[in-house]
């Protein structure tokens, strides 16, 4: 990697320096190509963030375009820094999901910190309020060391980042599997409130226009982090990377927001995009690519942090909390003593100029004259080979007669309740401010947040999703579980689905293994989203998750927002009262393949993920809100990881108030573990006073849903009886404490 | 009746402050800029909001109580003013002087939001005069550094005077270790100055005053004020 | 002139971050480990002072916002800057 | 034995702390201010290690939990306790 030196010494590009930037011979050919002579190091530099996986999606992009991206509420698509969907009167919210995996490997504060910040940064530059965050997170073994060392940094992370900012944390996603050890994933969500009419896009329109400098001092923060940390396994070389950490300060980024929002409400804005991934380079490109312009700017006026920095670091920096604006002519005064009001920093870089090209200047010398197409879209569309796995067909198999069913229930139960993917995810979301801004309706902890839309009596809910063991048993399957299953959150809390965001976490593309994997999840997103009629309207790729040949499971992370037309409709999870009927809707297979259970019970991930039965999914979701609209029911919890048993003691414990006992008789001719704990899909575990269970039960024969009453709130004991015989009893507060405080005992210690 | 609210870079609940004040209680309410130093003459009284001012650093309140509205919240307050300082508030109060002791990192070094139960200990105050009959209030709270510490004999002054206004407690109401979330002092949650026209408290009010919400116990705390004039 | 700042907790302030971190390292092994305290460590360039000015000033800093006295006692020394 | 302390960014490491107190110090009015960063400087006391065992073991903690080298660095004196 280069070091920092006068502009004037330019290192050579020979194949070494070539082959450093992660470029092939044969892309380096193809810049010689387009641009009809051999790039400077500093060009060169550019080429290789641009055309870097991270940027230019070489591999994945031919793939993405199978997902539906359109509907009549979309205002934008996947291609801007995030989707925009109406909501109505006016309104529509920005959201979109990112990774930021490696360089929270590398340092899990400081990466999960600008993971945040980068993502929130994508949904102020489109003109939104951000209102909500959400994250997914991956780990490792929590009985290893350093699985702890990298939850607490993570946690930390984002916990600091989003409370300073004052955008709440609502919700999110903890799981913890070997397969994580050498990459976890942090995946971040953000959404915003826009007015229709003020939605603002990456555009640089109007030569001679002024190029506007925003935020935070430029310095030689992540130089390569993003086309380096994005396209190259961890081995025993990543240690040399580390000095490429960028630090992030939530303070400037609360007045980055702030700002911004203010310089939005002038007339005067053109076009304006965050300085993410490759910083100021792929900023200026994107702008100007979008409108059909060029740029030229002086480096000289860039705020600089550190001495003696050079035009390629200038250039590659990903110093954060950093946007581009441009504006019309004339009133760049008046957009500088917005950014002084604020206390940021800011300059006139430079110009929007008429022929498509940038063109960059350093202390008085041209340093970079580049068009701006070959580096925008240039880079190739990678058609990597691919091949089913060879692993599928062993995992694939599972013989429950292999596995000794249970005489009682309680032993199982007590282990799902304390294993790390089911236990509370208090200690963590308690380090996250989820209430400011007093929008958040239903708190973490409920199937999905619903936060209200201010001003309004509207209501969105937000989740994100992911069962990666049924990725890996089947990525086809296993990603529509992933979107039926979130949509069934949101579902449980009152909402319509309305968007849909994905994050796609995998292996190696250069292997044909993950290849497959890709192709088969992004068709398992694009088929659910078609058939829920639910739009893809942005998204993100991170793909080498892999240490040392190992790959992490496919995870295709996917976040859905609803809305609810009545903010007053909302639902939680918990049980209300004593004296409530419970209810199954649904219908519970002979499935305990790809479960928690069989992870737990017999250490096995085996078999093919739950049937999904799309329609019956479909007619599952739409009586649920049926029912919640209908005030019906006084909770509706989805059944997922652990099973009925596990979904019913949630209802039980999940409450703000004392937690109540419940009893469920169940008569079945199912394998008793499986009716219990087994993971079928499209079953909602609902509670409602005892008068009302006929109506219900008319209606779901009405709706052609399964339904059963099964059992009842009240107590202070947990109770199964399956065909008259006790499964399982335990006292209900045990059960609790068993579930409580689990993740937070473990990240306390230390070694 | 007119109240501001004071807004400081990184200032993020001032919002929800406002929101309360204006839309709840319909008070004429107006924001106050960090960089004005006029007098605060014509309001009733001042809310110091909570939120990061100047991103926390160095220590909660330490930067921020040397901007220009502080001399005005001073001037403010020595004349008798009220002053209401909502956890960074509060942080912010106790940097500048106007209340006694300091607001340390949490014990746990960890951020906590969540709700807690404060016993309300002196309701001989114009913040807390109405919780004479619900002593016990459930609000929420979100902080980082909310540990309160004062020398021996500071606190013994303080508990003289009265001026150690809420605890953290039970929800019956017995103030425990294991009700203290944060490690402070003697569960001290708020306190007050000597003449009782500044307040500070670590749990957010505006958190529980909005009646969409099933918690409300933090209305009290704005209606005493208001009915103190 | 550099002035270099050590700002630590007065006696009979508990140090929780100490105790945290003494905590961990006995975890981590170190079981020699009797005591941890942790304070703030400031570098502070200035420029154009003589010694015996920079010595009130930075008195002065300390006094008003590097630490904060309730709490808190500093002390500082002062070289030549390179 | 006494082990002292100071962890610090390295070079190049943006140090909000610092960056935030030099505007608040040149808000202040003491504009010979040029530059501060901000650090950690821990106490740590040891029982029963000759100088040579400290000198290691305290290095080790150091890289495993005092300093996240990532960074920051660290540098620490030896000295006998009272
Ligand atoms: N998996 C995906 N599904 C849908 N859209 C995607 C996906 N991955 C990326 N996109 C879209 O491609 C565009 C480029 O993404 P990205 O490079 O992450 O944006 P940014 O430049 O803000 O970092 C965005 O509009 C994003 O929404
Ligand atoms: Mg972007």
């Amino acid at each position: 990697m280069p070091k920092s030196k006068k502009s004037e010494a330019l290192p050579e590009v020979t194949p070494d320096v070539v082959a450093q930037h992660g470029l092939t011979v044969q892309e380096y050919k193809r810049i010689v190509d387009l641009i009809g002579r051999a790039p400077n190091f500093t060009e060169l530099g550019i080429f290789s963030v641009m055309w870097s996986e991270h940027c230019s999606y070489k591999s994945s992009r031919p793939y993405l375009k199978q997902l539906p991206t359109e509907g009549p509420r979309v205002l934008q698509g996947p291609g801007e820094n995030a989707g925009v969907v109406d909501i109505g009167d006016g309104q529509a919210v920005v959201f979109k999901i990112e990774s930021h995996n490696h360089p929270s490997f590398i340092e899990p504060h400081q990466g999960a910190a600008t993971g945040v910040g980068g993502i929130m940064r994508d949904i102020f530059t489109m003109g939104a309020r951000p209102i909500a965050l959400l994250n997914s997170l991956r780990f490792g073994d929590l009985s290893d060391p350093r699985t702890r060392y990298l939850l607490n940094g993570v946690v930390d992370g984002i916990s600091s980042y989003g409370n300073c900012t004052g955008v709440p944390t609502v919700g999110g996603e903890i799981y913890f599997d070997a397969c994580y050890n050498g990459n976890i994933l942090v995946n971040a969500f953000c959404l915003g409130l826009v007015q229709t009419d003020k939605i603002f896009l990456a555009k640089a329109g109007g030569v001679g226009n002024p190029v506007i400098y925003v935020g935070a001092k430029t310095g030689r923060d992540g130089i390569h982090g993003a086309s380096l940390l994005a396209s190259s396994e961890f081995d025993e070389t990543t240690e040399d990377k580390r000095p490429t950490v960028q630090v992030g300060d939530p303070f400037t980024e609360k007045l980055l927001i702030e700002t911004c929002l203010e310089l939005f409400k002038k007339d005067w804005v053109i076009g304006v995009q965050d300085m993410g991934a490759a910083g100021l380079t792929s900023s200026s490109f994107e702008m100007a690519g979008n409108s059909g312009t060029g740029i030229e700017f002086d480096l000289s006026q860039v705020p600089l942090r550190e001495e003696g920095m050079t035009a390629y670091e200038i250039l590659l920096s990903e110093s954060q909390e950093r946007m581009l604006f441009v504006v019309k002519k004339g009133h760049e005064n008046e957009a500088l003593a917005i950014l002084d009001k604020w206390g940021l920093d800011g300059a006139v870089v430079g110009q929007v100029i008429e022929s498509p090209v940038v063109r960059i200047n350093y202390q008085g010398k041209e340093v970079v004259n580049l068009p701006i197409s070959p580096v925008v879209e240039g880079a190739l569309n990678l058609k990597r080979p691919k091949s089913k796995p060879q692993y599928l067909s062993e995992v694939q198999h599972l013989d429950l007669t292999e596995l000794a069913e249970p005489p009682r229930g309680d032993e199982a139960l007590i282990k799902l309740l304390g294993a790390p993917n089911i236990s509370s995810k208090e200690w963590v979301y308690e380090q996250y401010d989820h209430m400011v801004r007093l929008n958040t309706l239903v708190l973490p902890g409920s199937d999905a947040a619903v936060m209200r839309i201010p001003d309004s009596s509207k209501a969105v809910a937000l989740s994100v999703d992911c069962n990666s063991r049924y990725c890996y048993l089947d990525p086809f399957w296993g990603a529509q579980i992933a979107v039926a299953e979130c949509a069934r959150n949101i579902v449980c809390s009152g909402g319509t689905p309305i968007g849909l965001t994905n994050c796609l976490n995998f292996g190696n593309p250069e292997k044909p293994e993950i290849m497959w994997q890709f192709e088969q999840a992004v068709l398992g997103i694009a088929e659910a989203c078609k058939f829920f009629d639910i739009p893809v309207v942005s998204g993100n790729v991170s793909l080498y998750n892999e240490t040392k040949g190992k790959a992490i499971f496919p995870t295709p992370t996917v976040a859905v927002v609803g809305l609810l037309e009545n903010l007053e409709n909302h639902c939680t999870q918990w049980f209300k009262n004593s004296g409530d009927a419970i209810g199954l809707i649904g219908l519970t297979l002979e499935e305990i393949s790809g479960s928690e259970y069989l992870k737990q019970m017999f250490e096995r991930c085996q078999g093919k993920p739950p049937q999904l039965d799309k329609k019956q999914e479909r007619s599952v979701q739409e009586f649920c809100l049926e029912l919640i609209r209908g005030k019906w029911i006084q909770s509706a919890h989805d059944c997922s990881d652990g099973g009925m048993a596990v979904a019913a003691v949630e209802s039980c414990i999940t409450g703000p108030e004392k937690a109540l006992g419940a009893t469920l008789n169940l008569e079945s001719t199912l394998r008793k573990d499986a009716l219990l704990f087994g993971e079928s899909q499209s079953r909602i575990l609902i509670s409602f006073a005892e008068g009302k269970g006929e109506s219900i039960a008319r209606m779901a024969r009405k709706n052609e849903v399964p339904f059963a009453i099964i059992g009842r709130v009240g107590g202070s004991r947990f109770t199964v009886n399956i065909n008259g015989d006790e499964f399982i009893h335990q006292e209900i507060q045990a059960l609790k404490n068993i579930w409580k405080n689990l993740i937070g005992d473990y990240a306390r210690q230390v070694s | 009746m007119k109240c501001g609210v004071v807004v400081f870079p990184g200032s993020n609940c001032d919002h929800d402050c406002y929101h309360i004040l204006k839309h709840i209680f319909e008070l004429d309410t107006e924001w106050v800029w960090h960089k004005d130093s006029a007098d605060l003459d014509a309001f009733d009284f001042v809310v110091l909001p909570g939120g990061f001012s100047y991103g926390d650093y160095l220590r909660a309140g330490a930067i921020s109580r040397f901007s220009p509205v502080m001399k005005a919240v001073v001037r403010y307050a020595q004349k008798g003013g009220k002053v209401l300082g909502i956890c960074n508030g509060f942080q912010i109060l106790v940097e500048s002087g106007l209340l006694p002791g300091a607001l340390m990192q949490n014990r746990w070094q960890k951020f906590i939001c969540k709700p807690v139960f404060t016993r309300v200990e002196s309701t001989d105050t114009p913040f807390t005069s109405l919780c004479r009959e619900r002593p016990i209030l459930r609000i929420p709270i979100a902080h980082h550094g909310g540990r309160y510490f004062a020398q021996e004999d500071t606190l013994k002054a303080m508990q003289d005077n009265q001026q150690i206004v809420l605890k953290y407690c039970e929800p019956g109401g017995t103030v425990s270790e294991a009700s203290n979330p944060n490690g402070s002092m003697d569960n001290i949650a708020g306190v007050a100055n000597e003449k009782k026209n500044v307040f500070g408290m670590m749990p957010h009010p505006e958190r529980s005053a909005d009646p969409l919400w099933p918690d409300q116990d933090g209305q009290l705390i704005f209606k005493s004020l208001i009915q103190s004039f | 002139m550099l002035a270099k700042i050590h700002v630590t907790y007065k006696k009979g302030v508990l140090d929780t971050q100490g105790q945290a971190v003494h905590h961990a390292l006995t975890d981590l092994g170190y079981n020699e480990v009797k005591q941890v305290t942790v304070g703030k460590y400031m570098e502070v360039h200035l420029k154009g002072l003589s010694e015996e000015n920079a010595k009130d000033r930075v008195r002065e800093m300390c006094e008003k916002l590097l630490a904060n006295t309730v709490i808190e006692s500093y002390r500082y020394t002062l070289s030549p800057t390179e």
